[in-house]
This record gives C-alpha cells, structure tokens and sequence, in this order.
C-alpha cells in the first residue's frame, strides 16, 4: 500500500499547530508520550525490584500494595509492564531504524537509477515480501537462538522492504516534480537532490510508515516472546508475561490482562499517531477544514 | 430454507450430544502430550505409544500393575524350573485378536522371536536378550528356555515392547494396530488424537468405556483450558505449574504420585571455576529448593540431596548437607578467589520445570554474585549443545531413568564429572547382589556425589494427574508410561 | 494482457526459485544435528555417522539441494526425519486444516471490512464512521493471541460454546469441525478485519474525491448508486492489494493460532518441525507457504488486471 | 421566462463565505458566460445548481430552474433533475470518467437510469449520441475504455453523457481549459452546434474572456464571490463601464513596452547567423517503444525530429505548438536535461550533449529555466534564500554566506520582491509572486538564456500581464534571451521577435512573430492562428453580428 501525499505547504510551526487541532494526533502523542515516559521513568523508579524474586507472594491479586498484582514468581506486574515497556520500544525502535537505515537507501538509489537496478532491487523486495514475516521471524530465532537481538533483527529484516518501497514511492512521486528540474538545471547532480530536495519531501512519509512499523515491531515481539522466542528473562517483556499467564488464567487472570492492555494501548496509540501525520498531510482533509 | 433447515439439524445434534452427557457416560477423552510416531510398541522406544496402547489395546503375557507389580495376562499362570532356566506358560484360550483370528501359542513364539531376531526393529531388544529358545507346546502352552537365570524376566515380559502381535497383521500394526486387548483401534487423526473403541470380542472383563479418545494436548497453556471447559477429561500427566488451576475446584480430581525423576542443576564440572569444589558447594548452598519446589512445581516435589529417589528403598537423606545460605556461599566464593562473582550461562530445556527453575536459580545464584545468562534451548539444541558437545557452563534436567546413579561414573558424560573413588563403587555395585552390601555400597555413592556437590541436587518431579471427580481406576503412580484404562469407568 | 501476465508469471517463478534457495540455504546451516536428534541420547558417534549417510547429510550441499528442488518439482518433498512418513502426506493431513482456517479466516474478515468500509466512508467525519474507526483501531492494536486467550475463556471454558481447542478431523462431521474452527477463525480475522476496514474506507474516500465520481453524480445517479457502480470497483485495487498480503499474514498468523488452539496444521507442524530440527519438513513447509503466498500475490496481479482495464490493454 | 434563475444567493462552506448576493439567469437557448479569475466562484456557482457541494456548504437565497425550487430540492428530485434536465461539463477530461467502466456504459448509464430504458435501446441512443459527438462507432465502438482515448476525445465522450438526455440546461465549467487551442475550438463549435440543435440553456463558466466572447450572449463577470458587471456580451466588453471589466479585458490584450527587438534580417535564415547564442542542429530525440512482450518492443517514439535552429544573444524566441508536439521534449534537450538520439546542440560554441553535470557548469551558469507551475516549481521545504540561490551551486567560486544574501536581494528585487522575502516560505507567496521567485531564481546568475517552459499559462489574466512585463522588462535591461514555450499565441505575440512553430517534432515555420502569426504559411501554424481565440476579433465579431 502506498500512502497517497502531497507536500505540505506549511513550516514547521505551522504544521505543529495544525497537529494539535487534530484529535488523531493529539491522542496518540498523548498515549506514545506516556508510553514513553513510563519506560523511561522505570530506569529511575519502579514500585518494586523486577529482579528479585519472592516466591512467597506469588499470584497476589491486585492491591494497594500492588496495584496490577504479582505474578508466579511474586514480581510486581505494575514494575514488570513499566521495564517490560523500554524493552518493547527498544526492540521495535531498533528494528524500525535497521529498517529505515538500510531501506530507505536503497528505495531512493532505486528510484534514482531505475532501469535494471531499480527492477532488481525490488524483484529482490518481493522475494522478502514472500516469506510470511512472522514465520521467517520464528525460523530466525529458531536458528540463532531465541533472544531480543535476534528478534530485533528477525523483525528488522522484514522492515527493510517495506521502507524500500515507501522511499521509492515517494522519491517516485518527487521526481518528476519541477522543483527538482530546477535543481538540476541549477547543476546539482543526483545524489545532491535526493539529499536536498527528495529526503526531506518524503520524511513525513517515512514518519508515518514508521510509526506504523513501530506498532507492528510491538506486536511482532511481543508475539515472538510469547511462543518463547523473543526477550528472555530475566528482562521482562510483555510477550513473555503474557506467555506466563496464559497456564494461569483461572488463578491470577491479571498477569494476561494488564500486560494484554499495555501492549493495546500502545500500538493503539502509536498508530493513533501515524493517522493523525497521514491526515495532517492529507491535502484532501486540509481542504475540508 | 434448505440451508436454515441444515443448520437447525446440526444445532439440534449439538445440543442431543451435549445433553448425553448428563447420562452415565461411556465416553473418555484423555490428554496426552505427545503424539507418537506410530502404533507399534515393539517397533519404537517413544513413550507415547505405551500411553496409548499399552494394555488397551496389545496385551503381554504378562503385565505390570499400577504399583509396578507383575500380574498375569494372556498367560493366565507360568511354571519356572529350578534352575530358573525355563518358563512354561499356560494362555488363556478363546482369546481372539481384533481382526477375529484365534489368539494361540504360535502367535507367542513369532512375537519374542520377531522381537529377538537379528533385523528386529524392537527398541528395547536387551528385554529379549537372554532367551535362547522358544518353544510351542501346544495351542496354550509355550516354552521359554533362557540362556541363564534372569530374575527380571517375568517383569520384562510385561514392557510395552514385548507385547504379542499376529503374524498376519505384525506389518501393519504401526498404522492400523491389531492386539488382544479390550480396546481397539479405531482411527488416528493425525495431530490431534487417536480414538479407541471397545472390543466386543474380549476376552477378560469387559470395561466399562465404550469409547476412549487420546487427544494430543502439547502444552500446559491448551491443556488448562482444555480440562478447564471440559473437552478434555483426564490428564494423567499434567504440567505440575499449573495445578493450582485445578487444585480447590471440585469438579477435578488432583493426583500427586512419584516418579523417578531427579531434577539437578547439572554443572560442567571440567569447565573453569566450575572445576573448583568450593564454587561447586557455593551453588549448592545458594540454591533454595523449597523456593524453587514453590515457584516451578506448584510445591509438589521432593528436595533431593544426591542422585536417587527418596521412595527408593536405599535413599539416604543428604538434603541438610548444603542448607539455604547466602553467606556461607559468598564465603566459598571468596575462598575460591571469586569475591566479586563471575558471569556465566544457563542453558534450559524446554520443560517448565527447567524454564521456570531457571529463572528462579538465576535469581538465587545472583543473589550471592554469579549472574547467569539464560539461554532456552529445544531439546535437539540440548542435546547437541549440552549433551553432546559439553559446551555448557549449567543447566536443568531431569534424570527420570529409574536406578541411574551410574551415570556419574560414565567416561564423558555431560557432567564431565571424574572422581575415581566413585567409579570403584560403580564397579563394585555392578558386581554385588547382596541387598545389604548393595545398600552402603549406594549410600556411599550418593555421599561422595554430594559431598563433591557434582551438580545442584534439587527435587524429585512429581507425577500430577488431573482428571474429572467422577472418573474412577485411573493409575495414580506411573511404573510405567501407560495409560491402563481397563478398570476405569464414570460414577455419578 | 498477455505480456503483463507473462512478466509476472516470470517474476513470481524467479521469485519461487530464489526463495528455494534461500529457504535451503538458511536451513542448512541450523545449528544441531537431526541424526543425533533421532538417535537420542545414547547413539554412538558411528551410529550417527550411519544415519547421517543415509538421510544424504553427507552429500555435497549443491547435490542436495539440486535433488531436494527437483523432488519438489514432482511434489516428492521427501521423507521427515521425525516421522519417518512422506513429507507430502503429513502436508496433506495439515493443510485441511491450515487452508481451511484461512479461508475461513480471510471470508470473515473480508465479509465485516467490506461493510463497515463502505459504512464509514459514506459517513466520513460523523458519528458513525468515528465509532466505527475507533473500533478498528482497537482492532488492530490488540494481539491475535492475546486476543485468542480472551476468546477461549469466554467461549469455551465460561459459556462452553465451542471447544476450546484441538481438531476433532473432517471425518467426524462437517459440524463438529467447523466449531473447533470458529473461535481460531475469529482471532485470526478481527484483527485483519479491521485493517481492512480502514484500508477499505480510506481508498473508497481517495475514489470518491475523484472527478468521475462527481461526473457520475452529475448523471443523477443517487449516492448509493455511484458507490457501489463506480466506486467499489476503484476502491478494490487497494483493497485486493491487501487482500493479497492479508494471506500472508494469515498464513503466518495460524503459527502462532494453531499453537493456542493446539490444531494440528502447517503452522503447528512447521513449528514443530524446527523445534524437532526436522530441516526437510521445515524446508518443505516454509517452500509451500512461500509458493502460496507467490500464488496469491499472482493471482491479485491476476485481478488487477481485471478490474483495471488499462492493465488488460498495455501491450 | 428564464430556464435557470438565481437570486440573492450566498453560499458559505464551513462558515468561510464563498458567494454573496449572486444573480443569474439563464433562458433556454440561451449561452451565458461567467467569467471570473480564479477563486472568485465560478465553480461553486455552478456545484450549487447541481447541488453537489459539500455537505458543510450552507445556501441560501433563490435558486430556481424550471420552476424547481433547487435548494429546496430533495436529493431524489435533484437526481431526478441530474443527467436528465441538467447536464454538466467538467474541466478535467482526463479524469471526468471512471477509468474501468467502457465509454459505451458511462453513457448509457444515465439514459438507462432517468428512462428505465433496456440495456439495449440505451447502448442505441448511447451510439447514437457518440456519432453526434464525433466519435464515430467504426473508430469508436462503445466497448473502448476511457484510457484508450486522447484528452479531446475524452471530452466529447463527458459531453456526449451530458447531453444524451436533450437536457435543457447545459453547465460547461472551464470545459476547454486543459485542451489546446485547435481541440479547444472543435470542442466550442461542438458544444455552439448542441445548444443550437436542442435549444439548450448553456451556462458557459471559464477565465478565458475570449472564449466567453466568442461563444456567450449575455456575460455575467464575477470577482471575489460576488457579481461585478452582467449584460449583453458585446456591449459590455466594447464599452467596459465597470473599472473590473476594464482592467480584465485590457490585461487579456495586454503587450508589454519593448523598446529594443532583436531580429534577423529579413529572408536570412536563422541558421547562419554569426556567433550565434545557441545552437540547434538536426537534432533528433526518440524513446524507445513500450515492450510487447520479453524481448520485442514497439517502435520507438520520435518526439523531436531533426530539428535545427539558433539564437543570438538577447533575442527572444517562442517556440508554439499543440500538446505533444515535442516542444517541451526539445526545451529539455536545450537545457541538457535530457540527452538528444543523435544531433548536436551547441551553446556559446561549446556541444553541451550528452556531457557530464561537471562540464556542464559554466553552459549551466548562462542557462536558466522558468517552469509552467509556480506551485510545483519550488521545494516546499527550503526557504526562499535557499531556493532563489539555488543555481549559484554551478559558480566557479562559491559566494560565502553575505554575498549569497547579497546576490538573492538583489534577485529579489529586480522581480519586484522585498529582500525581506528572504526568510519566508514559497507557500506565502501568491500565484503570482512565486511565479516572480521563479525568475529570480533564473536570473541570480545573469545567465545569456532563461529557457521559460509555458511560464505565465497557469497564471490569472491580470497577473500574467503583470508577469509578461517583468519578463520583457530584464530583457530590456540585462539583454537575456529567452526561448518561450507557449501554446499561446497571445503570449508570443506579446513577447517575442521570432516565432518557431513545431508539429509532430519538426519545426515547420519560423519567422518574425508578427508575420508568422498575422500570415501563417503553414498548415499547423493556419490551424493554430485560425483556432486561437482572440479577443479584438471576437468583440468585433460580436458587433458585427448586432448591426
């Protein structure tokens, strides 16, 4: 799917402001903020130690004392999900950028050369495209043994393509624009214009791809610590708490619940953002405003 | 309309078959975790074909009760000579296979023979190696003459992998088993279960189950809500972390039996600083089973002190050995020269004894400075890695064979662990019968283990069977892999 | 028509051949030796060494893929170490159930986005298209396992509906099997569901800003006719684009579903597979849902084609 | 009895005012022209009749046709009024029709709707009003996709759906905009011939004051929302009482004051000039032809063929031509943006083709560019400096930061614009003021040539008038020639010494502007003289045809 989009016609304080009218947005940098400032607020402070293990409180339901409740191993789930959410960001946010840094690249030399290059360069997209990312996900971590790097770079390969694409589209869609005519007829030779003139255009683009890739990082490795694949312990993960309550639904049905909600609402807030810049850019919504 | 009318009959059936069930049931659906590969008990070692099969549907001459007594089956009695060489059996007669042919005393001879030839397939042909000759007396009797006297022999002959098959249908058996039992096959859904019916044919006491379904719950996470919504009505052998799902609701039955598995910390012996005994004595010291027993087996499970069960009759109780105590390990480590602790890995199996133990024994071990990475591995990564190439610093396992103390005397076995006195004792024990001497001679053995602190010596696993309140005679211990579902039956 | 056929029929073999490769390459270097794995704990190192000799493991790498693809070719996948049984029987024994699911999966989604696309696009900025929308996005952000959780402690285990899981096979009825495949279904499809549902409405709004929508009206054909003879049509390139890699998804998606549900499919099976380290299932499995997946994609190029006339007429 | 009648009307959208007080009638048979520049809300105008605004448009005031109450109307009485009373032209003929449904059943489509009429009998009248078009069934089966026709083409297929019901109120809303001068005039004299033919109202909605002229009895003149002057077309024009209708009229005539003009001697032809500017010689630029299958492709397309040509410095030149002629293909190979099949082009003597960006930089330093869009035509992300100072990348010595102000300031101000403008964005700039960054731009290093490609077309008559001056004024003052491209030949005639036309890649007539236009030899040229609208003609046709 490529994003339809058209330049905005704003600055940056412009755009700003118009993003705060936009109630997308606005939520979704609200919940991505608090997302973020709870990860990392959990390098300073959490209610309980995440490390140390009490097995005498095991499966505590939710208290004053611990307010989400405790799990098998006694550790507090509020402190769990707030280290659980910097591992998550880390994983996705890394993967997003192995994504972008490689992709992005190699979709704006796409569209710069074309011709053969360009056609094998995205022949070599879909042989990607066709592995089912999450299989080949698992078959990653299978092979080179489970663990955060590998799941960061299992899912990152598989961002590669989807940013290659989304470059090329837009480096596409600049092209032929005559703003880069004029840059070349000022002598500026390619590699020049796509730094110049493409990358900035398509960086919002890129934006709102990435949050979306964000969200799907989230998922993917929450998924791959769920089938035991993902973030080991004893780092805490979202997945992998989820993977612990799935034998203790009847005892301790807070140990899915809350972690299952941590990961909603911040793909929920995430793609919450990703909509509100797509509309923001959207010249068809600035125009019914 | 047409399609409207389809669907209100199949709502209708839906509802009939859930109505039946407030009737006496005859129907069983048993949980088990693997599928196995075939239907042959004596063409394959996996224990899930034992669960399935054994006594069900293949029948031994004799057999193996619940408490690990040998019990007559289709020998109904045996005479034994006096020089223990030679086994006459007396079968039943009017025994009739499955596929309606006569059950007799050539079936016997081309069974222990077929299992002893040279090209047998038969994964336990060590049960069968001491016979010399089998004999055909007459249609009901058979004579077995042995090499030498083997006390066992009786007991051998009701493993799984001697039971008698048919010549007729012997090639067969691995897809469409043919036995005498009271149960017989009726179809294998590949991935999901195998449904057995009962044989109207059978000889002995008819049981009670008209149909016993063995369906294939792999894990703890579908096996709780399977038990839990009622698709499933027994599982003899439960993952014991999740046993407090059932435990308190009347509806289940929960069943802690023993088994004979010692769960160890195994430590690479050979592998710096795990070469030094103190370190060795400090782990063993920071490791606090009841927490690990609490945290990865629901509490159920026996701390251990060395390798060997504490039902065995010659177990010696050395758990006060190495008490829970955090300074006296950081004293050993300071003695080692580590007073700053060391980084190292453990490498865990895919058990939840082994993935939820980890965890715990890294936070235990951290607490007196050791800080472990934790590495899962699947069980062919196990092997390779750990088993094979020794390339592990720890790990968790649980030793289920049963009388194994052996083990530690083996040349490069995955402890790497070698202490010639030890191996005497083996040697010694290989060689002595008398129960007595046998006795000291293993207590000896299981103090030189802990004393060396070999591994972490941790419980012994427990055999947790869960299943519906109303269901009856389903084995509480496991002697054996099986799934014996001749006495079992529903009250109300 | 024909050349743009015939390129992506190119394309997706070139692609096919290089995925083999690929599949076969990465397998290859698995650390852990199925022969070992086989023979347990015991086996001596020749009895290893026998075993590999005769599973091939000794032969060249090149050989051994040259034979492998060739074998694939004629739907030979070889025999699984584990189960020392056909590969193909066992795919054939899981993909009744893995292809069902999907589909059933796929229809799901595609039977509530539609409509609920079309529901808010005609709504666009109002109550409705927000309330929809915002559902949607629920949706999307919720993990089908976790989500596959949820659905079986309600369905199953609280109102006893449906079972919680496992696949009792075709052969004890068409019923009994459809509902061991309702609440798998469902976890799988809410999700893609309501990705579709916001693909669908957002490229309906792109077509029905577009002049021709307006010159339709200008005919005087009433809202709800321009939406469903022009706009639709429009709509669903974007829509079958998605539709295409949905698949993908979706066959993916079953690894982790089947494990919740316990269905005996390919996901499970491929699962297994590695965890076993039986490369010839796993090789075999990943090639087949790789080929699907080329299929598929194929086949919305295929559609393209016919829904755009401009693709059928580039010579 | 008025067919359409519009009172008082105002129109908001989300609460900006977009009409006020509009009135407007319309008689059967009747053409009224509204003519406006853009925004002053021609178009809503017409939406409104329609009423296919959107749904956060309010109304209010008197729309009637035929006795209707239209903005009383519910939506199935206007659907009942659509396609079948009212018909609609739209401005866009390349994307007015829906791309995957054939020519035949977008027209029969509304027939088969308004008269329940068979698949048949409508697909009868659908071929029937094709043939009446000019899309003949032997060219033109009803089973052609929109993609298969040209833009002119397209557009007869919008009016054929418009008029396949005999409607008796024709809206055509810019309905020649996109389409040059010689399809513009076909497709005027088509629409002329529908409404004579069924005595339809047209109300005729477009910028263009000479076609209005040219097509409309009665003109209604609209600025900013609101109507300026109303009244018979000829005698609103020729008097041109209202100081608006005034300044439009005389910005569509307007020429701007060049003193000095660089011609060539009569009959010497412009090839052998000395020290010539640039040179052109037999150059040819082809593309290859779409690939029919792996290894064949079509034959090539020739979109500039053996074309020589030359300029001396200061000279101003206007290549003209229609759509697809090759003209703006040839522009790039000037500006060495593309690379010629075979051919050489020569600048100040140096071959400038298919040389690399580096030996290219001093031919770059003398040779700048003005595009057709003033929006497209700027990097929204840089600031003005940054953008005007662009082609000071090709100097020798690269101007350290104060010079480069210096240099953009001084740009700035020989277009008429405030170093002040420096720091601002090219989204705050009108229609108009970029079209003058443009030029600044072009201009920051005294280049011999601007090659300036349809430079004023998308621009406001009063605008361009002011543009056109700019450009004959730095032409005057620092001697830059320039090569127009247009397919307008008011703008030639207004701007340049020579004039160069160009038909299907070839150059078929050059000479003085004057005499090219005034005396086409040539059939291209004839064709394009004769179908480009003129606005003196036109007024004087107009009164002609009153007497």
């Amino acid at each position: 799917m490529t994003l339809r989009f058209d330049l905005p016609e704003e600055n940056l304080a412009g755009i700003l402001a118009k993003a705060f009218r936009n109630r997308s947005f606005l939520a979704g940098f609200v919940i991505t903020a608090l997302v973020a400032a709870v990860a990392l607020l959990s390098y300073v402070w959490t209610p309980d130690d995440v490390t140390k293990l009490v097995i005498a409180d095991k499966t505590l339901g939710p208290s004053p004392a611990n307010w989400f409740g405790t799990d098998h191993f006694g550790r507090d789930i509020l402190s769990m999900i707030m280290v659980g959410a910097r591992n998550s960001i880390a994983v996705a946010l890394v993967a997003v950028g192995i994504g972008m840094g490689i992709g992005v690249p190699l979709g704006a030399f796409a569209a710069v050369r074309g011709g053969l290059i360009d056609e094998a360069l995205m022949r070599l997209n879909d042989l990607v495209f066709a592995f089912p990312a999450l299989l080949s996900a698992i078959m990653i971590t299978a092979i080179f043994g489970p663990g955060a790097i590998n799941a960061i770079i299992a899912i990152g390969i598989f961002n590669i393509p989807v940013f290659a694409r989304v470059a090329r589209a837009g480096a596409l869609a600049i092209w032929p624009r005559e703003f880069i005519l004029a840059a070349r007829a000022a002598g500026k030779g390619k590699m020049l214009i796509t730094l110049e003139h493409v990358l900035p255009n398509i960086v919002t683009l890129l934006l709102v791809q990435g949050t979306i890739q964000f969200a799907l990082g989230i998922l993917a490795e929450a998924g791959l610590s769920y089938v035991g694949l993902g973030t080991q312990p004893p780092m805490p993960s979202w997945g992998r708490m989820l993977f612990d309550a799935q034998t203790r639904m009847v005892v301790a049905p807070w140990m899915a619940i809350f972690p299952g909600m941590a990961i909603v609402i911040t793909v929920l807030g995430l793609n919450l953002l990703g909509d509100g810049i797509a509309d923001i850019l959207d010249p068809r919504s600035r125009r019914q405003r | 309309m047409k399609l409207w009318k389809t669907i209100l009959a199949a709502a209708a059936l839906a509802l009939a078959t859930g109505a039946s069930a407030f009737a006496a049931r005859t129907d069983l659906v048993i949980g088990i975790p693997l599928e196995p590969p075939h239907l042959d008990p004596t063409a394959g070692a996996a224990a899930a074909i034992d669960e399935v099969l054994y006594a069900n549907v293949f029948e031994g001459l004799t057999r193996i009760g619940q408490n690990g007594e040998v019990l007559p089956d289709l020998a109904e009695s045996w005479t034994i000579s006096d020089d223990g060489k030679v086994y006459v059996f007396k079968l039943h007669t009017g025994v009739k296979f499955h596929d309606g042919t006569d059950f007799n005393a050539d079936d016997v001879k081309f069974s222990l023979d077929r299992a002893r030839a040279d090209n047998s397939v038969n994964a336990q042909k060590g049960l069968f190696a001491a016979i010399d000759k089998v004999e055909v007396v007459d249609s009901a009797t058979v004579k077995v003459t042995l090499k030498n006297p083997q006390g066992s022999f009786l007991y051998n002959m009701g493993w799984g992998d001697a039971v008698i098959v048919a010549p007729e249908t012997a090639g067969t058996n691995k897809e469409k088993p043919i036995g005498t039992g009271p149960f017989k096959f009726q179809s294998w859904a590949k991935g999901s279960s195998i449904t057995l019916v009962k044989s109207d044919n059978y000889w002995g006491t008819p049981v009670s189950l008209d149909k016993a379904e063995f369906r294939i719950v792999p894990d703890a996470a579908a096996a709780v809500p399977a038990l839990l919504s009622g698709d499933v009505q027994a599982f003899p052998f439960f993952d014991p972390d999740s046993v407090a799902q059932a435990q308190g609701d009347p509806r289940f039955k929960v069943v802690i039996g023993a088994t004979e598995g010692e769960t160890i910390l195994a430590i690479n012996n050979k592998k710096p600083p795990f070469d030094k005994l103190q370190v060795r004595q400090a782990i063993s010291f920071a490791l606090d089973r009841k927490a690990i027993i609490d945290g990865a087996s629901a509490g159920l499970g026996v701390p251990i002190g060395s390798h060997m069960s504490p039902a065995n009759k010659d177990y010696v109780d050395l758990t006060g050995l190495y008490p829970h105590n955090v300074d006296k390990a950081k004293e050993l480590l300071k003695e080692a020269g580590l007073e700053n602790g060391f980084k190292a890995t453990l490498k865990l199996p895919p058990p939840s004894y082994a993935r939820l133990g980890g965890e715990i024994i890294a936070s235990q071990l951290r607490d007196v400075g050791i800080d472990l990475e934790i590495i899962p591995v699947e069980w062919a990564q196990w092997l390779d890695q750990v088993f094979t190439k020794k390339d592990y610093d720890l790990t968790i396992v649980s030793h289920t064979e049963p009388n194994d103390i052996d083990i530690y005397s083996r040349k490069d076995y995955y402890f790497n662990y070698d202490n010639p006195a030890f191996d005497k004792i083996i040697a010694e024990l290989n060689l002595t019968s008398d129960e007595a001497k046998r006795k000291t001679l293993l207590g000896e053995a299981q103090k030189i283990l802990a004393d060396d602190a070999v591994v972490g010596f941790l419980y012994e696993l427990p055999k947790v069977g869960v299943w519906d309140a109303k269901l009856q005679g389903l084995w509480e211990n496991a002697p054996i892999q099986a799934n014996d579902l001749t006495k079992v039956k529903w009250t109300d | 028509m024909t050349a743009y056929l015939l390129k992506r029929l190119a394309i997706a073999v070139a692609t096919l051949v290089l995925a083999s490769m690929v599949v076969f390459a990465v397998l290859e270097i698995i650390p852990g030796d199925p022969a070992r794995l086989m023979l347990g704990m015991n086996a001596s190192a020749e009895q290893v060494e026998l075993l590999r000799n005769q599973m091939g493991l000794n032969t060249p790498l090149a050989l051994r893929y040259l034979h492998w693809a060739s074998g694939l070719l004629s739907l030979d996948f070889g025999r699984s170490y584990t189960y020392s049984v056909p590969v193909i029987d066992l795919v054939r024994e899981r993909v009744v159930v893995s292809l069902p699911l999907a589909l059933i999966a796929l229809a799901l989604s595609t039977l509530i986005a539609i409509p609920v696309g079309l529901f808010s696009a005609g709504r666009r900025g109002r109550a409705g298209d927000t309330i929809a929308m915002g559902a949607a996005q629920l949706g999307v952000a919720v993990p089908n396992f976790w989500f596959a959780l949820m659905l079986i402690y309600l369905f199953a285990v609280w109102l006893r509906l449906v079972p919680s899981g496992g696949f009792p096979g075709w052969s004890v009825g068409v019923w009994p099997a459809l509902k061991a495949l309702v609440l798998p279904a469902i976890a799988l499809a809410l999700p893609q569901a309501a990705i579709l549902a916001r693909v669908t409405r957002s490229a309906l709004i792109e077509v029905l800003n577009e002049d021709y929508i307006r010159t339709a009206r200008a005919k005087g054909l009433p809202y709800r006719a321009v939406l469903w003879r022009h706009a639709l049509r429009n709509a669903m390139i974007p829509v079958l684009t998605i539709l295409g890699l949905q698949f993908a998804f979706l066959l993916a998606g079953t690894i982790i579903i089947e494990n919740v549900f316990y269905l005996p499919g390919l996901g499970r099976l491929v699962f297994q597979a590695i965890t076993q380290r039986d490369l010839i299932v796993v090789e075999s499995v990943v090639m087949l849902l790789v080929a699907a997946v080329i299929i598929v994609n194929l086949l919305v190029d295929l559609s393209y084609a016919i829904v755009d006339p401009r693709l059928r007429s580039r010579q | 009895m008025s067919l359409l009648e519009i009172g008082n009307l105002s129109l908001s959208i989300g609460g900006t005012p977009i009409l006020r007080n509009i009135e407007l009638s319309v008689s059967p048979g009747e053409v009224m022209g509204l003519v406006g520049e853009s925004g002053s809300g021609k178009s809503m105008t017409a939406l409104t009749i329609m009423q296919l605004l959107p749904w956060v448009a309010r109304a209010t005031g008197r729309v009637t046709f035929d006795g209707v109450d239209i903005l009383a109307a519910s939506e199935d009485q206007m659907c009942a009024l659509r396609g079948d009373d009212i018909g609609m032209v739209f401005q866009e003929p390349m994307t007015a029709l829906n791309p995957v449904k054939t020519i035949g059943e977008q027209v029969a489509e509304g027939i088969r709707w308004h008269t329940r009429a068979s698949r048949a009998d409508a697909e009868e009248r659908a071929r029937k009003m094709l043939d009446r078009v000019g899309l003949p069934s032997a060219q033109f089966p009803l089973s052609r996709y929109p993609h298969e026709l040209s833009g002119g083409q397209r557009q007869r297929v919008v009016i054929a759906i418009a008029c396949a019901l005999k409607p008796k109120l024709l809206i055509a809303d810019e309905p020649t905009t996109a389409l040059d001068v010689v399809l513009q005039a076909q497709i005027l004299d088509l629409l002329r011939d529908l409404v004579a033919e069924n005595r339809m109202g047209l109300l005729l909605i477009s910028h263009d004051l000479a076609v209005v002229t040219e097509m409309a009895d009665r003109i209604t003149i609209l600025r900013h929302g609101e109507v300026m002057e109303a009244g018979d077309t000829a005698r609103t024009l020729s008097e041109q009482l209202h100081p608006y209708t005034r300044q439009l009229a005389q910005a569509s005539m307007h020429v701007p004051a060049r003193a000095k003009t660089y011609e060539v001697g009569q009959g010497k032809p412009l090839l052998q000039v000395a020290k010539p500017l640039l040179q052109v010689e037999r150059v040819t630029r082809d593309y290859p032809g779409r690939r029919t299958s792996l290894f064949k492709r079509s034959a090539p397309t020739r979109a500039v063929d053996n074309v020589s040509f030359s300029m001396i410095s200061g000279q101003s030149v206007a290549l003209v031509g229609r759509s697809g002629c090759g003209k703006s293909t040839l522009a790039r190979l000037v500006l060495a943006l593309d690379e010629p099949t075979s051919g050489a082009i020569r600048f100040r003597g140096q071959d400038i083709a298919g040389k690399s960006e580096a030996d290219l930089k001093s031919a770059r330093r003398d040779m700048q560019v003005v595009f057709q869009d003033p929006y497209g035509s700027f990097d929204p992300r840089q600031k003005v400096e940054r953008l005007v100072a662009e082609p000071l990348h090709v100097l020798e010595r690269k101007p350290d930061s104060a010079e480069r102000r210096e240099m953009v300031a001084k740009a700035l101000h020989e277009v008429g614009l405030s170093p002040r403008d420096m720091d601002k964005y090219p989204h705050e700039f009108s229609g108009g003021q970029r079209q003058r960054l443009s030029i600044a731009r072009a201009i920051i290093t005294r280049p011999k040539l601007v090659v300036a490609d349809e430079p004023v077309s998308a621009l406001d008559v009063s605008i361009r008038a002011q543009i056109l001056d700019l450009f004959a004024g730095l032409n005057q003052k620092l001697g830059i020639a320039y090569l127009f491209i247009t397919h307008d030949l008011t703008v030639a005639r207004a701007i340049t010494d020579e004039v160069m036309v160009m038909h299907d890649g070839r150059i078929v007539e050059r000479g003085k502007t004057s005499e090219v236009l005034d005396h086409p030899q040539s059939e291209a040229a004839r064709a394009l003289v004769t179908a480009a609208p003129d606005l003196h003609r036109a007024i004087a046709r107009r009164l002609r045809e009153q007497e």
